[in-house]
């Protein structure tokens, strides 16, 4: 392999900015962070564990849904997935008391979520993000019958917490973080699996003429993304044993936002990342961590969330300067 | 220059550029051109892909800027129109501009023709001042615009998405004439005409010569280029290289100076024996689909090149899409060596490759790189188990491709969508052969090709039918179809009708009687 | 032969009559015979009928807005968030300045339809400025607006300067809400079917490419696009002030996005109908279709669950797409013809196995 | 080449991260006790809240951060409004972080979790609304760091409910009233639903017993009018709030002619303008706010029976709270104090009135003067139990 020269030019700069854009900034929210924790006198180990957590789940949901969006879809109805697995989960350990078999029936009922969505949009030829729209009203609305129905005067059902307990620490959660990226980056980056969804992002009618099939591809990305919200109840559960109708609630906007934020295009293709969702995802959780440390007080949220956006959108324009068409993106 | 310049001193030449140069980040379209375009003539421009030739005229036309230009000139005045309706509408004394019909589609599938029309000047069509605008009078008008070019068949208020290519364009041609032009830009038109439109089309041409107006004729069909115009110019890699005048039209001249070297080796096949194997590797029986297939049964034999031609919506290019399994037939079945293809997928494991006509859309992944697009393909070459992707070996696959078909890019990487025609087309047959396919369904091969990528490309058929490969060449172009074929087949109206075996003797004229 | 013209006029009509009328009328006689079976009526009071009306506008007026952009291939999350913003500026302004007088209705009104436009200029200024996805840009933007409204409200709903007889009369009376209808759906028609803008619209709609090369600009169009959907988003926070007499204000992190998804539902319909007849007289009947959903949902309050609703909504929504992008399945399905093309393909097959194990 | 630089950079980060994670992991797992600070160091409270807009949830907070902060050495910070128990979890641990001192906890997503993640941090952590049931409270009240839950339970809503339903059956004698059930399966509104039918002598399903009821409504998820029977009549019943039915619903509703309308929460805010246009008389449990005492005397207004909480009802757990921090942690027989605090309620505008003027500004119900009594190092649990059990019903 020849050894190429990187060249600073202006055109080189902007490419180089463009690509780096959503990371320098995660570097850069990482020192703001800690430079404000410090300046503050709060412990910065322990607000780190915090953020972990928080963007924990909201990485591994979004990594999981990398693969949908970059096949040029997306998927609005993984945060109630995600809802409805945890609470699922809860009704199967309390009536059979085995933590495996609960976060087999997580996984399963995650997946075949997943699945569901996509064979309904693959078999009817439906549009992915409306049957998604559907997915989420359903998914919730059982969710919350099934939350309240069992729940009675606690508004929520919840595993014993010594159930849990034993994997409510950062060794665990790190390894289930790492080892689902591997698993991600292995099937997005490594395997043929991975090319081909790229592919089909790029150009579906090419690749249907490649011999690659849009459905199948399209199944395994839900798959994917099923993995994901699987995962990602089963870690809501071990961070809090308990499901109420609001738990992973906002989850699914944050994913579309925190994808974004790491830098993956909306359309998809091959300029898709894999490690958007992670780096995105924890960008997101520590600006909005900073915007809290430095307003404080209730009207102090809506202008934390008008920064956050006014951020978010700055970014994704940075990000977006090599990518500039002639007409209005679409 | 100085050939152009033959007409007396005192006449101010219709449009006048010195010195243009436009870029496109790093790529060099148009480098310090000079063009002047004389009343009354009709002057042809030639040149290879990215010569430039598309780039200087769309630029009078109003569809982009110079990056660089010292002067433009439009009777005499300066030049600088910011669309292609400032350029058609805005000229000082009424609506004699310059007009361009573009060699992509230049109207709009999803609204009428009348809309098509009059896109962009509908306050003529207001019921009064600051009213509504009135369909009736917009349709009528219309009506009016395509009648005055000798259309009748087509009406203001179809939507345009009805019509077929040809009709399109000459809405398209109706549209620009209805503004007066004084002179129109006809870009790669005619390939996407029949005969009856074709004539339509010089008919315009022939008003024009000898007036005070003149066209600007752009084509990459050398015959036809030399028929039509009356002076021509070459343009090479962004620069003019000669002009010539009707009497000094000379083919090998002018191809010469487009590709800027004698063509070394041959063009076509230079034997003229028909030749195949015994064995027939891919065949159909009896397809029926819709009007595009009725009841044809094909028989492609190892080692051989079967063309298949006829005009643009005869079938040949649904035949080729069914071949490859990616279209179902209604009835009949086709056989890849004995089995039968069940869909693309499975046409690619019996090593069937197919390289659609409509490239950009169905050939390749513009946004994505070289090395994606050229890899996608060949993944069973490469894969561990058919199915892990090692790095090195993938790029090594593709820089095999990459070198073995002499693709010009900066590297590996580059986007797909900024190379060159021919640039692209070699990364879709980078895809295809570096897989090893056996048996090649080629859709217009060549289209929108130059001369020098054409000539690796027949290079390279005759290659692969060398070591035994069977390949189904569908084309528009009669000249290839008699220069490289065993055997061609004529298509019309979904049916086959009449089969020619290579020969000398072969001529257009003789192939083209059952195509019309 | 004019007679033969005239039939062939009539037949075309006839069609163009029965496409558009067909899907409302099946799906408002069926739930007109539920309520029937429950031994109910589907409008039991007047002031029934007036929520009814204000539903059905609330709808219909959010579907065209919401169709106008996403038809362009411009999503736009934000829909919800600039009826609550306009809604709430509005009626803090008309709440300063008339104490909930007479006339605060019609000013409030007003209000909101010139903030609503504000709202939409700056919403599609952005958007073209930054030249990034309308989908990121909406999302962006539906947390600016989101944010605004908290930091004027203080995350408060907004009761007192809603609640006043100008107000009540609006919501109660069924004919205001009528009156609102047409005149947007007179307005939004002319805007789109008899005037330059509409015209370029619909081109840019269909060939972006092309019609900016023939000297199109499509930067004003779209502006104009976001502003009238903000105009139309201020009359919905209008109608969702009046007859809820308050307003949220205390949605953050997307709390406000919910409004957009019952309007996919309408705009397929209306998207469909369109085909015979205009589509916005298809988002019209499909929005009075929706809300005589919602009526029959409230006759049965006490049976059907918010859950339920919400699923039945959804159910409807899928069941419409199936039919949309499997048509010709769906009608052979319904003619039995489909029965007959599986029995050929069967026959064939058997036949085909029979003839091979012959050989 | 300038992918991999992204790709590396992209892993430093994220390794980064992990690893700091790992280390702040291993440099906490030491714990050091719960807080005793001295009388010149600044208590530092955390308020957990799930509603931050609402009317008594702003009332609350005007209390503590408006007038106990000036009056004690003490820093109240209030969360974001906390939407699930992932982030209840998140704002005590980063309470924990900066340095509180204790948690008050007013968001009831998950109160277990929340008494373990304190336990966990050494925070003090108390109850103010909305309390655990009894296995929860077994439980927990032996947890060191859980001072105790001061504030009406299920069975003081159930109660609230049942007074209400009592006052319309035989002060005012109706024989047909409709039902407002806001946000039922919230459990408080559904201990509250089943309070009133209680108080108006019906059955739901054919039983009367607090649980069998509040069950079946979990069950049915509202309140099936057909199941219900007894010498009132229910005409109407109506629960949530989705403004393209609800107002259809409460219009029929209001059609039915119910003597009264009686709702578990909310009514002000949503229907207060209907009824008046109705001229039906309402009840309602909220808090006593402006618009609900106006609801209650001004022209047009048709409240007639308002139960709810005093903004200065949170102040005895405050001072327990204070106490635990000061050294004096309040047990009952070594277990966490758990108090129930009755509704206020109010039949007349001045009554409703009386409530809202003595609680605002800078003299609320239980002042400094009041609170001073129950706060120092030798409080004991009888003193504090008998002091939060007094009626402060205002003169």
């Amino acid at each position: 392999m020849e050894v190429k020269k990187i060249k600073f030019d202006k055109h080189t700069v902007k490419k180089l900015l463009t690509l780096l854009m959503p990371i320098i900034a995660f570097g850069v929210l990482i020192a703001v962070f800690c430079i404000v924790v410090g300046a503050k006198g709060y412990k910065l180990d322990r607000y780190i564990e915090i953020i972990f957590n928080q963007g924990l789940v909201l990485a591994i949901v979004a990594t999981g849904a990398t693969f949908i969006y970059t096949l040029g879809s997306f998927d609005i109805s993984l945060g109630a997935s995600t809802l409805f697995s945890a609470a699922v989960g809860v009704m199967v350990y309390n009536s059979t008391h085995s933590l495996v078999v609960m976060i087999l029936v997580i996984i399963i009922v995650a997946v075949g979520c997943s699945l569901l969505s996509s064979t309904l949009a693959s078999v009817f030829k439906l549009p992915v993000f409306v049957t998604t729209v559907a997915m989420m009203s359903v998914l919730s609305a059982i969710s919350a019958t099934i939350i309240t129905k069992n729940g009675g005067a606690l508004g929520g059902i919840s595993i014993p917490s010594s159930v849990v307990k034993p994997l409510d620490n950062m060794g665990f959660k790190i390894a289930m973080l790492v080892i689902f990226m591997a698993l991600c980056v292995f099937v997005f980056e490594f395997t043929k699996v991975g090319r081909r969804q790229k592919f089909l992002g790029a150009n579906p009618f090419c690749a249907k003429l490649t011999g690659i099939s849009l459905n199948k591809y399209a199944i395994i990305a839900f798959v994917m993304a099923g993995l994901g919200v699987g995962l990602g109840a089963f870690l809501t559960l071990v961070y809090t044993p308990s499901v109420t109708p609001t738990t992973a609630g906002s989850l699914g906007m944050q994913i579309l936002v925190a994808i974004v934020f790491g830098g993956m295009p909306i359309s998809g293709g091959p300029r898709s990342k894999i490690y958007a969702a992670v780096v995105g995802g924890f960008s997101y959780i520590l600006l909005d961590n900073i915007l809290k440390i430095l307003i404080q007080g209730n009207a102090g949220y809506g202008i934390s969330q008008i920064i956050s956006a006014v951020f978010f959108l700055a970014l994704v324009y940075v990000a977006s300067l090599n990518y500039r068409s002639k007409n209005l993106p679409r | 220059m100085s050939e152009t310049e033959v007409v007396q001193e005192n006449t101010i030449p219709l449009l006048e550029i010195k010195n243009m140069t436009k870029t496109f980040g790093p790529v060099v379209a148009l480098n310090d051109v000079d063009l002047t375009v004389q009343k009354g003539d009709v002057l042809g421009l030639i040149g290879e892909n990215g010569s430039g030739k598309s780039t200087i005229t769309s630029i009078a036309a109003g569809m982009q800027k110079a990056t660089k230009v010292e002067s433009m000139r439009y009777k005499g005045k300066d030049w600088a129109p910011s669309s292609m309706l400032d350029a058609l509408d805005n000229c000082g004394e009424g609506a004699h501009g310059i007009g361009m019909i573009v060699q992509e589609s230049g109207t709009i599938a999803g609204i009428t023709v009348a809309e098509n029309i009059f896109l962009g000047e509908l306050d003529q069509f207001r019921v009064f001042k600051f009213g509504p605008i009135s369909r009736r009078k917009l349709n009528k008008a219309a009506n009016e615009a395509l009648e005055a070019i000798g259309i009748t068949n087509v009406r203001g208020n179809m939507p345009m998405a009805a019509l077929d290519f040809q009709s399109r364009k000459l809405v398209e041609i109706a549209k620009i004439m209805l503004k007066d032009p004084d002179v129109i830009v006809v870009d790669e038109t005619s390939t996407a005409l029949a005969h009856d439109g074709r004539q339509i089309l010089y008919n315009i041409i022939n008003k024009y010569r000898g007036t005070e107006k003149a066209v600007i004729f752009i084509s990459h069909d050398l015959d036809e280029i030399m028929e039509v115009c009356d002076t021509l110019t070459v343009l090479r890699d962004g620069k003019i290289i000669r002009s010539f005048k009707k009497d000094e039209f000379d083919a090998d001249a002018i191809r010469t100076s487009m590709i800027g070297r004698e063509l070394q080796g041959d063009y076509y096949r230079s034997d003229f024996t028909p030749s195949w194997q015994e064995e027939v590797v891919l065949e159909c029986k009896n397809l029926v689909l819709g009007d595009s297939l009725k009841d044809i049964s094909v028989q492609l034999h190892k080692g051989e090149i079967l063309g298949v031609g006829g005009l643009s919506h005869c079938g040949m290019h649904t035949l080729g899409k069914v071949l490859f399994g990616a279209v179902k037939p209604q009835k009949g079945e086709v056989l890849v060596n004995g089995t039968p293809v069940k869909n693309e997928a499975f046409a690619m494991k019996k090593n069937i490759g197919y390289v659609s006509k409509d490239r950009d859309t169905e050939s390749l992944a513009l946004t994505a790189s070289i090395k994606d697009n050229i890899a996608i393909g060949g993944m069973e070459k490469y894969a561990i188990k058919n199915f892990l992707i090692w790095d090195p070996s993938e790029k090594k696959y593709v820089d095999e491709q990459i070198n073995n078909l002499s693709i010009k890019c900066s590297d590996r990487n580059q986007t797909t969508g900024t190379l060159s025609g021919g640039n692209k087309q070699k990364v879709v047959f980078g895809k295809w052969v570096g897989r090893g396919s056996e048996i090649l369904i080629l859709d217009c091969p060549t289209r929108g090709v130059d001369i020098g990528v054409k000539q690796a490309m027949y290079q390279l058929m005759l290659k692969l039918k060398e070591e035994g490969k069977a390949i189904l060449m569908i084309s528009e172009e009669m000249p290839e179809l008699i220069g490289m074929s065993d055997r061609i087949l004529i298509m019309k109206d979904g049916e086959i009708k009449k089969e020619f075996i290579r020969s000398a003797e072969l001529t257009d004229a003789e192939i083209i009687n059952y195509m019309i | 032969m004019k007679a033969l013209l005239n039939k062939q006029k009539a037949k075309t009509l006839g069609i163009k009559a029965a496409g558009t009328l067909a899907i409302p009328a099946v799906f408002i006689v069926v739930l007109l015979i539920i309520c029937a079976a429950g031994g109910k009526s589907i409008f039991p009071t007047e002031s029934s009928f007036a929520n009814f009306m204000s539903s059905a506008a609330v709808i219909t007026i959010t579907t065209i807005a919401l169709s106008i952009n996403l038809n362009s291939g411009r999503f736009d999350f934000s829909l919800g968030s600039m009826a609550v913003l306009s809604s709430v500026i509005s009626a803090k302004i008309t709440g300063a300045i008339l104490h909930g007088g007479e006339g605060s209705a019609i000013v409030m009104l007003l209000l909101c339809i010139v903030f609503g436009a504000i709202i939409g200029a700056a919403s599609g200024g952005l958007y073209v400025l930054l030249k990034i996805p309308p989908i990121i840009t909406s999302l962006g933007v539906t947390l600016i607006l989101e944010g605004i409204t908290y930091t004027i409200t203080k995350g408060s709903y907004v009761t007192d300067e809603v609640r006043n007889a100008s107000m009540t009369a609006f919501s109660g009376n069924w004919y205001y809400s009528l009156l609102v209808i047409v005149a947007v759906l007179v307005l939004i028609i002319y805007l789109f079917d008899f005037t330059k803008f509409g015209y370029k619209y619909k081109a840019l709609k269909e060939g972006q490419k092309v019609s900016v090369n023939t000297g199109i600009k499509e930067i004003p169009n779209a502006v104009v696009c976001y502003i009238i959907c903000g105009a139309l988003m201020g009359v919905v926070g209008f109608i969702n002030a009046s007859r809820s007499t308050l307003i949220n204000g205390g949605s953050l992190n997307f709390g406000s996005i919910g409004i957009m998804f019952t309007a996919f539902l309408p705009m397929f319909i209306g998207g469909f109908i369109g085909r015979f007849s205009n589509d916005k007289l298809g988002y019209l009947l499909a929005g009075i279709s929706m809300a005589f959903l919602n009526a029959t949902f409230v006759v049965f309050a006490n049976e059907v669950t918010s859950s339920t609703q919400s699923i039945i909504n959804a159910v409807l929504l899928v069941v419409f797409l199936i039919y949309l992008s499997n048509e010709q399945i769906c009608k052979d399905l319904v003619t039995g013809k489909l029965f007959k093309k599986w029995y050929l393909v069967i026959k064939t097959k058997l036949q085909d196995r029979k003839a091979s194990k012959g050989v | 080449m300038k992918k991999h630089l992204a790709k590396i950079a992209a892993v430093a980060l994220t390794g980064a991260v992990v690893v700091g994670t790992t280390l702040g992991l291993t440099a906490c797992s030491g714990g050091n006790g719960l807080p005793n600070i001295g009388d010149d160091e600044t208590a530092k409270i955390g308020v957990l809240v799930s509603d931050v807009n609402g009317d008594e949830a702003k009332a609350f907070r005007a209390y503590y951060e408006n007038y106990l902060e000036k009056q004690y050495n003490v820093d109240f910070t209030y969360t974001e409004a906390l939407e699930n128990a992932a982030g209840e979890r998140a704002a005590i641990e980063t309470f924990a972080a900066q340095g509180y001192h204790a948690i008050i906890s007013l968001s009831a997503s998950d109160r277990a979790m929340q008494i373990e993640t304190c336990e966990a941090n050494n925070l003090y952590y108390a109850v103010a609304s909305g309390m655990l049931d009894d296995a929860q409270y077994e439980k927990y009240k032996g947890y060191e760091c859980f001072v105790g839950q001061i504030g009406p339970d299920m069975t003081t809503e159930y109660e609230a409910g049942k007074a209400m339903g009592e006052y319309y059956k035989t002060t005012k004698n109706v024989s047909k009233v409709a039902i407002y059930g806001a946000f039922i399966p919230n459990p408080m509104h559904v201990y509250r639903a089943a309070g009133i039918l209680a108080g108006l002598g019906l059955t739901y399903g054919g039983q009367s017993a607090m649980d069998a009821v509040v069950g079946q409504i979990f069950g049915d998820q509202g309140l099936t009018v057909s199941k219900i029977s007894g010498p009132v009549t229910v005409s109407a019943y109506v629960q949530g709030f989705n403004p393209d039915v609800t107002f259809g619903e409460i219009g029929g509703a209001v059609a039915t002619q119910p003597d009264a309308f009686l709702s578990v929460g909310m009514a002000t805010t949503f229907f207060s303008s209907v009824f008046a246009g109705a001229n039906v008389q309402y009840a309602d449990i909220d808090s006593f706010t402006e618009g609900n005492v106006a609801q209650m005397s001004q022209e047009g207004g048709k409240l007639t029976y308002l139960a709810g909480k005093y903004a200065s009802s949170i102040g005895p757990v405050f001072a327990a709270v204070y106490n635990a921090v000061h050294g004096n942690v309040i047990k009952d027989n070594g277990n966490a104090i758990s108090i129930g605090q009755n509704y206020g309620v109010a039949t007349t505008a001045e009554a409703a009135a009386k409530y809202q003027t003595a609680d605002s500004g800078n003299n609320p119900i239980i002042n400094k003067s009041l609170l001073d009594t129950v706060i120092g190092k030798d409080v004991t649990f009888d003193t504090f139990k008998a002091f939060v059990e007094t009626d402060r019903t205002p003169a």
